[in-house]
């Protein structure tokens, strides 16, 4: 066992790799963009908080790990005199400045740049579009109120899995109109919609990364979020919650529209009953 | 240790619940054997060559109703096979008002044992819809479960007497299963959740499935008095009585009707 | 934990390992029944804010004071209470060294708690028999939805209480035995005293938030 | 007033030396023999766990071609998840290397109460048969991932484990919470009374803070797991429905259940939850504070302040779980609270770091086995905790909740860090427990391995989650994470190299045992009170009583010019 081995590779070898890992983390973040593209307003936000985290917490990465490597790569040779205390004061600077700086980014972050957009998503706004996502094992399915701006009411006992998914019941004045649309999510563009979330049977997260938006949907209660899908194109839900095997099968797609078309498709199309 | 006690008694309770769920279900949709077969116990094979032919219609009282389709979009291989989304085939109206995929079977009266068929009853996957919708074997009878689609599907069959079974098919695939109790279940995907068969399992051969027109026919009949049943998904069932001696053919009509 | 005082070590002590003094002074097993109480506190806790969750989220409760009667409710708190008191008295002969005193408060003590598990069977009695409560069914009350939550936290907390004082009841029973035998200390006579106390101060939180509130 | 070590009806305790076997070697009070026993248990379902973790890689790095079913794998990852935490660094971490040092480090001859500790013990034996077992009932194992979320995990037909597989699971949960429990009572109880004299609180080692922080912790939590194992047991058996609402449908049958919502399983469930990751956490950092200034050849930087930090860190860590459902549907306010109060964590644990770190200024390093595992253990704390910053801020939670993201995160924190510290542990008393030190060659061969390939595999997680890779996913199916899931093999095959040096470290420690280099009384020249008893120790640990008569970490200040001094020395 060879305990004072005071030229040892390790002097070198750690260091080097510390500051390869470091150096190869800051480059997987600086030259290339790992986020989906972003296609919502508040997850352009969303975006900016983690941009900002990116830096400040980048800046404490690198300074950890260069000074990691400093240490040991010039720590003094075992036979050499004792340790010679560094002074309180020096300690105490050491310590604590990283500690109340650590501290006041992280909080400056979420109280200023996160909380604000968070509020974004929980936001009530009677002028939103309001659509309902309904989750079930291992479906989405988007329900919309209609000309009359109601949603019908849940009728558990008239749910077929083939015919009526969204558990309509046709003598319910409020669900004739009702749009019920298995597999696909169709939005406007450029328009807030409040989506509420509703699960028939297990946990499920309805995930639009491209928006930055998730939300669980927990059975028993209704579920909230809010955004504003910004260009038009085809996207993706997944479910982000584990809710069974065929979990990563649990996907649906997203069609943005433009604002004339969405309004165009919600007139023509019938009602669930019609 | 009360809760223990009280865990252990809701337990029993629990298992009591299940079995009136099992009974009810017995009385629901599954075929029940005949009361009291006396002769037939020596496990004689009867030939079913020769016998009297049951025929008849299933009719749908009413309008027909509209026949939903259901967008296949979250999936891409579906959504290229039905562009225009799946149409439902849980009721499907023909012409004269003939009701499609009701499964007819004698309930009561028939006696003995049937060997089942070597030749396998096939449920195939194919563009995300199970074909045909309805399928019908016997006890023991294989049945090939197909998979021809370029994407997964999961196999859930909703039987009480039978086990459960649920299991992802990876696409191409095929899977060889049998059944050990008569009754009549669903099965569906729990990937495409518009995806939906029946599956009927019988003790013996004397069963059929109506066809577009709601006609339906039982070949084979020995001499006797049976009780005839007519199961449907969504409507339910009915029942009729028919005797039968010297060979000679009967009609049986049936008629379905939606309470809503 | 400001107790590392240097104070003491001089003092000659009997045993042949000596350590630093505890905080507050407690020997092991109090400092272990102590920790148990607290974990077992956070347990009660836990079903306690589980039931108050529920409370809060359910369309509907029922009238306690239609369901039980709470005269006789207060009749069990009041037995179990006056327990404590009896078990309080018992720790301090044991302490003063009076063995006879000891063991018979803590048999008192125990009979105090046959007495509420008595009550408590009538409560589950009444509650099954007379309400047609099960864990999945709520007692029927005139006038009042079903709801199967009341019976579910009823039995669930009432019955893991319920356990408490019966292993209460078989500690206190060997304890008061052994007292009288002088096999232990007055420590073990604390120790049951402890849990009893514990569990008492337990009811007292049903008490409040199951039949009052 | 001096008290004394009365340990009433343990009479095999003190001077008795058991020579039987069984006594000696399986059956035994001694906390070391325990320690030993714990590791060995957990090295067993270390095989398992990550066993399963190679399987299920194999399948996300090449899609059917590992032989596994979307049924296995829902399993394999909850399995390797539950096993990982509660029966390998839980029990490797806390109850192994605990049993095995705590009463070394104060100065005790045992646990407070032996008899209790040797229960404990063989109280998780049939709690771990009865985990693995679960795996190979009809239906499989659990499936609802080591979370288990109800409704998931309360109805047998919601998931193809959620069974009899599932039933097991939480029995062996209850088993492992009634023996950590009993443990944690142990660990309080002893680290409370049975300091050696002079061993003043504030003179113990780091490590001793941490174990009975942790202890502390894990009494103040798990019993909320306990309340929601209990309930949740009584919904899937007693047909109650705490945790299951009205009007479900499954398998398109409407369920029977009323009133219940899953919310609060969630909330009981990361009541627990939180406080574990520092139950995990801590005892890692300790541990590294002990091998670092041993090996660095000076005290640890701010012994008051770490202590204060941990103290934080435990306190704020109680109050904090709801970070973990941010999206869960809780009221988005409770949102904003929980992202503020989580944040502040990060001031004790920036303090920690930075005393870590700084215990390296000025030292004089020397490189062994167990200094580079607490080397390796700075890296991988700094980097999860900064991981940390993105998830504890809600509003970056959004894009990150159930990503690899977390995935990378809280494996470098709980997985990474627990085990270095677990390895910079055994190496470091490895001398103490068997008289015998490992080899340090292969010791060196295993950190590289481990380094390399933990920190591949889990930065490159980092990654996969900013690219939206959702967790717990089977194939990745969706168009948007394809470039992210395109990385999987990388992943995978850094995983092999991760899971092959393991390997090494278990042929290191089973040769090591009785083919090591024999130790001496100190082979590092440690300050602490374990190294002034023999190497193996005997059942005992000291013939004469230890007497304290200063801080943990005497180097640097020697007056006999060898640069350090045991805490015994004057």
């Amino acid at each position: 066992m060879s305990r004072r081995d005071r030229g040892s590779v390790w002097r070198f070898l750690l260091p080097v790799g510390f500051l390869a890992f470091t150096a190869a983390t800051v480059a997987a973040v600086l030259f290339k963009d790992w986020m989906p593209p972003v296609a919502s307003e508040h997850g352009k936000g969303v975006d900016g908080m983690i941009t900002y985290i990116l830096c400040a917490a980048g800046l404490i990465f690198v300074a950890g790990h260069l000074l990691l490597a400093k240490f040991i790569f010039t720590s003094g040779a075992d036979d050499a005199p004792a340790y010679k205390p560094i002074g309180n004061k020096a300690e105490m600077l050491f310590t604590i400045g990283p500690t109340i700086f650590i501290l006041l980014i992280s909080e400056i972050g979420v109280l200023f740049i996160g909380n604000p957009i968070w509020g974004q998503v929980f936001k009530e706004d009677p002028e939103d579009f309001q659509i309902e996502v309904i989750a079930k094992q291992f479906e989405w399915i988007a329900h919309y109120p209609g000309r009359d701006g109601k949603f019908g009411p849940f009728r558990m006992e008239k749910y077929d899995e083939v015919d009526n998914i969204a558990a309509l019941w046709k003598k319910d004045k409020e669900s004739r109109d009702d749009l019920v649309v298995r597999g696909k999510l169709i939005l406007p563009a450029g328009k807030a919609c409040q989506i509420r979330i509703k699960s028939f049977d297990v946990l499920h997260s309805f995930n639009i990364p491209a928006f930055r938006t998730k939300q669980d949907a927990v059975p028993g209660i209704y579920t909230k979020t809010r955004f504003v899908a910004t260009t038009p194109g085809d996207y993706e839900i997944a479910c982000a919650e584990i809710c069974g095997v065929n979990h990563y099968k649990m996907k649906a797609k997203v069609q943005v529209l433009p604002l004339e078309k969405y309004m165009k498709w919600l007139e023509e199309e019938p009602g669930f009953f019609e | 240790m009360k809760t223990m006690v009280s865990a252990g008694v809701s337990l029993v309770l629990a298992v009591l619940l299940m079995a009136g769920c099992r009974t009810s279900a017995r009385s629901m949709g599954a075929p029940e054997a005949a009361p009291g077969q006396p002769g037939g116990a020596a496990g004689s094979v009867h030939e079913i060559a020769d016998g009297a032919t049951l025929s008849g219609t299933v009719k749908f009282e009413g309008d027909a109703p509209r026949v939903r389709k259901n967008s296949a979009e979250a999936d891409g291989v579906c959504h290229k096979a039905h562009p225009e989304g799946v149409p439902s085939e849980s009721m499907l109206v023909g012409k004269d008002g003939g009701l499609a995929n009701v499964v007819v079977w004698l309930k009561g009266g028939v006696n003995g044992t049937f060997e089942a068929p070597k030749t396998p009853a096939l449920l195939n996957q194919e563009g995300c819809v199970y074909k045909p919708h309805v399928v019908t074997l016997m006890v023991g009878q294989t049945l090939e479960i197909k998979n021809s689609d370029g994407t997964a599907h999961n196999v859930h069959t909703l039987s009480k007497l039978n086990p459960e079974m649920n299991f992802a098919q990876p696409a191409p695939g095929s899977e060889n299963k049998t059944f050990g109790s008569p009754e009549i279940f669903k099965v569906k995907c729990d990937i495409h959740g518009w995806m939906s068969a029946v599956v009927g399992v019988f003790k013996h051969p004397f069963f059929a499935v109506s066809d577009a027109d709601g006609k339906f026919e039982i070949k084979g009949l020995p001499d006797g008095e049976y009780v005839v049943e007519a199961w449907h998904e969504k409507l339910g069932k009915q029942e009729g009585k028919v005797k039968i001696s010297g060979g000679a053919a009967q009609t049986l009509d049936f008629s379905f009707s939606d309470e809503e | 934990m400001s107790g590392e005082a240097a104070a003491g070590h001089g003092h000659a002590a009997h045993g042949e390992w000596e350590c630093e003094p505890t905080p507050f002074k407690a020997s092991w097993p109090k400092v272990m029944m102590w920790w148990f109480l607290i974990g077992d506190a956070v347990l009660f806790g836990s079903l306690l804010v589980a039931y108050g969750f529920n409370r809060v989220a359910a369309p509907a409760w029922l009238p306690q004071d239609k369901v039980f009667s709470m005269n006789f409710i207060t009749v069990m708190t009041f037995t179990l209470i006056t327990s404590s008191a009896t078990m309080a008295t018992a720790v301090a002969a044991s302490r003063a060294g009076d063995r006879k005193n000891a063991c018979l408060f803590t048999m008192l003590t125990a009979v105090g708690g046959i007495a509420f598990l008595g009550m408590q069977v009538y409560e589950w009695w009444h509650m099954i028999g007379h309400h047609g409560a099960r864990l999945t069914v709520g007692p029927k009350l005139e006038g009042f939805p079903d709801v199967p939550a009341f019976s579910a936290y009823f039995f669930m907390i009432t019955g893991f209480h319920g356990s408490h004082v019966l292993s209460g009841v078989f500690i206190l029973l060997y304890t008061g035995f052994n007292a009288l035998r002088g096999r232990n200390g007055p420590e073990g006579v604390e120790l049951a005293g402890l849990y009893w106390h514990f569990v008492d101060l337990v009811w007292v939180f049903v008490f409040g938030t199951y039949y009052l509130i | 007033m001096a008290l004394t070590h009365s340990h009433g009806t343990d009479a095999a305790h003190g001077h008795d030396h058991p020579s039987g076997f069984w006594s000696k070697y399986i059956f035994s009070f001694d906390h070391k023999v325990i320690g030993v026993q714990y590791l060995i248990l957990a090295c067993i379902m270390g095989l398992i766990g990550a066993g399963l973790s190679v399987w299920f890689r194999t399948q996300l790095a090449w899609p059917g071609k590992a032989g596994m079913s979307p049924e296995n794998y829902v399993m394999a990852v909850t399995m390797h998840g539950t096993i990982m935490i509660f029966f390998v660094v839980s029990l490797s971490l806390s109850s192994g290397l605990g049993n095995f040092c705590i009463p070394l480090q104060i100065g005790a001859r045992d646990m407070a109460y032996p008899l209790l500790n040797m229960l404990s013990f063989w109280t998780i034996v049939p709690g771990a048969a009865i985990m693995v077992a679960s795996f190979f009932v009809e239906g499989g194992g659990a499936a609802g991932g080591w979370t288990s979320y109800p409704p998931l995990s309360a109805l047998p037909k919601a998931a193809p484990g959620s069974g009899t597989g599932q039933t097991l699971w939480l029995l062996a949960m209850a088993i492992f919470v009634v023996s950590f429990t009993l443990g944690g009572l142990n660990y309080v109880a002893t680290i409370l009374n049975l300091r050696a004299r002079g061993m003043t609180l504030m003179r113990m080692p780091i490590t001793i803070w941490t174990y009975f922080i942790s202890a502390v912790l894990g009494l103040l939590s798990f019993p909320a797991l306990t309340a929601a194992a209990i309930m949740l047991l009584l919904d899937r058996h007693g047909g109650t429905s705490f945790f299951l609402p009205s009007k479900l449908i499954l398998s398109g049958q409407l369920q029977t259940n009323t009133g219940g919502t899953p919310l609060l399983f969630q909330h009981l469930f990361w009541f627990l939850g939180h406080p574990e990751v520092y139950i995990l956490v801590l005892p890692a950092v300790g541990i590294a504070f002990d091998v670092l200034a041993a090996n660095a050849r000076r005290p640890v930087m701010g012994y008051k302040a770490s202590v204060f930090a941990l103290w934080a860190i435990a306190f704020l860590g109680m109050i904090v779980w709801g970070h973990h459902m941010f999206i869960s549907g809780m009221n988005p306010y409770l949102g904003k609270y929980f992202s503020i109060s989580t944040l502040i964590i990060t001031a004790p644990f920036a303090l920690l770091g930075v005393c870590l770190l700084g215990t390296l200024w000025r030292a004089r390093i020397r490189f062994n086995t167990p200094m580079l595992f607490a080397l390796g253990l700075i890296s991988a704390v700094g980097t999860g905790g900064i991981g940390g910053l993105f998830l504890a801020t809600a509003t970056a939670d959004l894009h990150f909740h159930d990503t690899y993201f977390v995935v990378g995160h809280f494996h470098l924190m709980i997985g990474v860090t627990s085990l270095m510290g677990t390895f910079a542990g055994i190496y470091y008393w490895f001398p103490k427990m068997f008289g015998r030190t490992m080899n340090e060659t292969l010791g060196k061969l295993h950190f590289v391995g481990t380094m390399v390939g933990t920190f591949v595999v889990f930065t490159v997680q980092h990654f996969q989650g900013m690219g939206g890779m959702t967790r717990r996913y089977y194939e990745y199916v969706n168009e948007y994470v394809k470039p992210a899931a395109a990385l999987n093999p990388l992943v995978t095959i850094f995983a092999f190299i991760a899971f092959g040096s393991q390997l090494i470290f278990l042929v290191n420690f089973f040769w090591s045992m009785f083919a090591g280099a024999k130790a001496s009384k100190n082979p590092w020249e440690a300050t602490t009170l374990e190294w002034t008893a023999e190497s193996p120790a005997g059942h005992g640990n000291w013939n004469e009583p230890p007497v304290v008569r200063g801080d943990p970490y005497r180097y640097g200040e020697g007056a006999d010019g060898k640069g350090w001094k045991l805490q015994t020395d004057a």
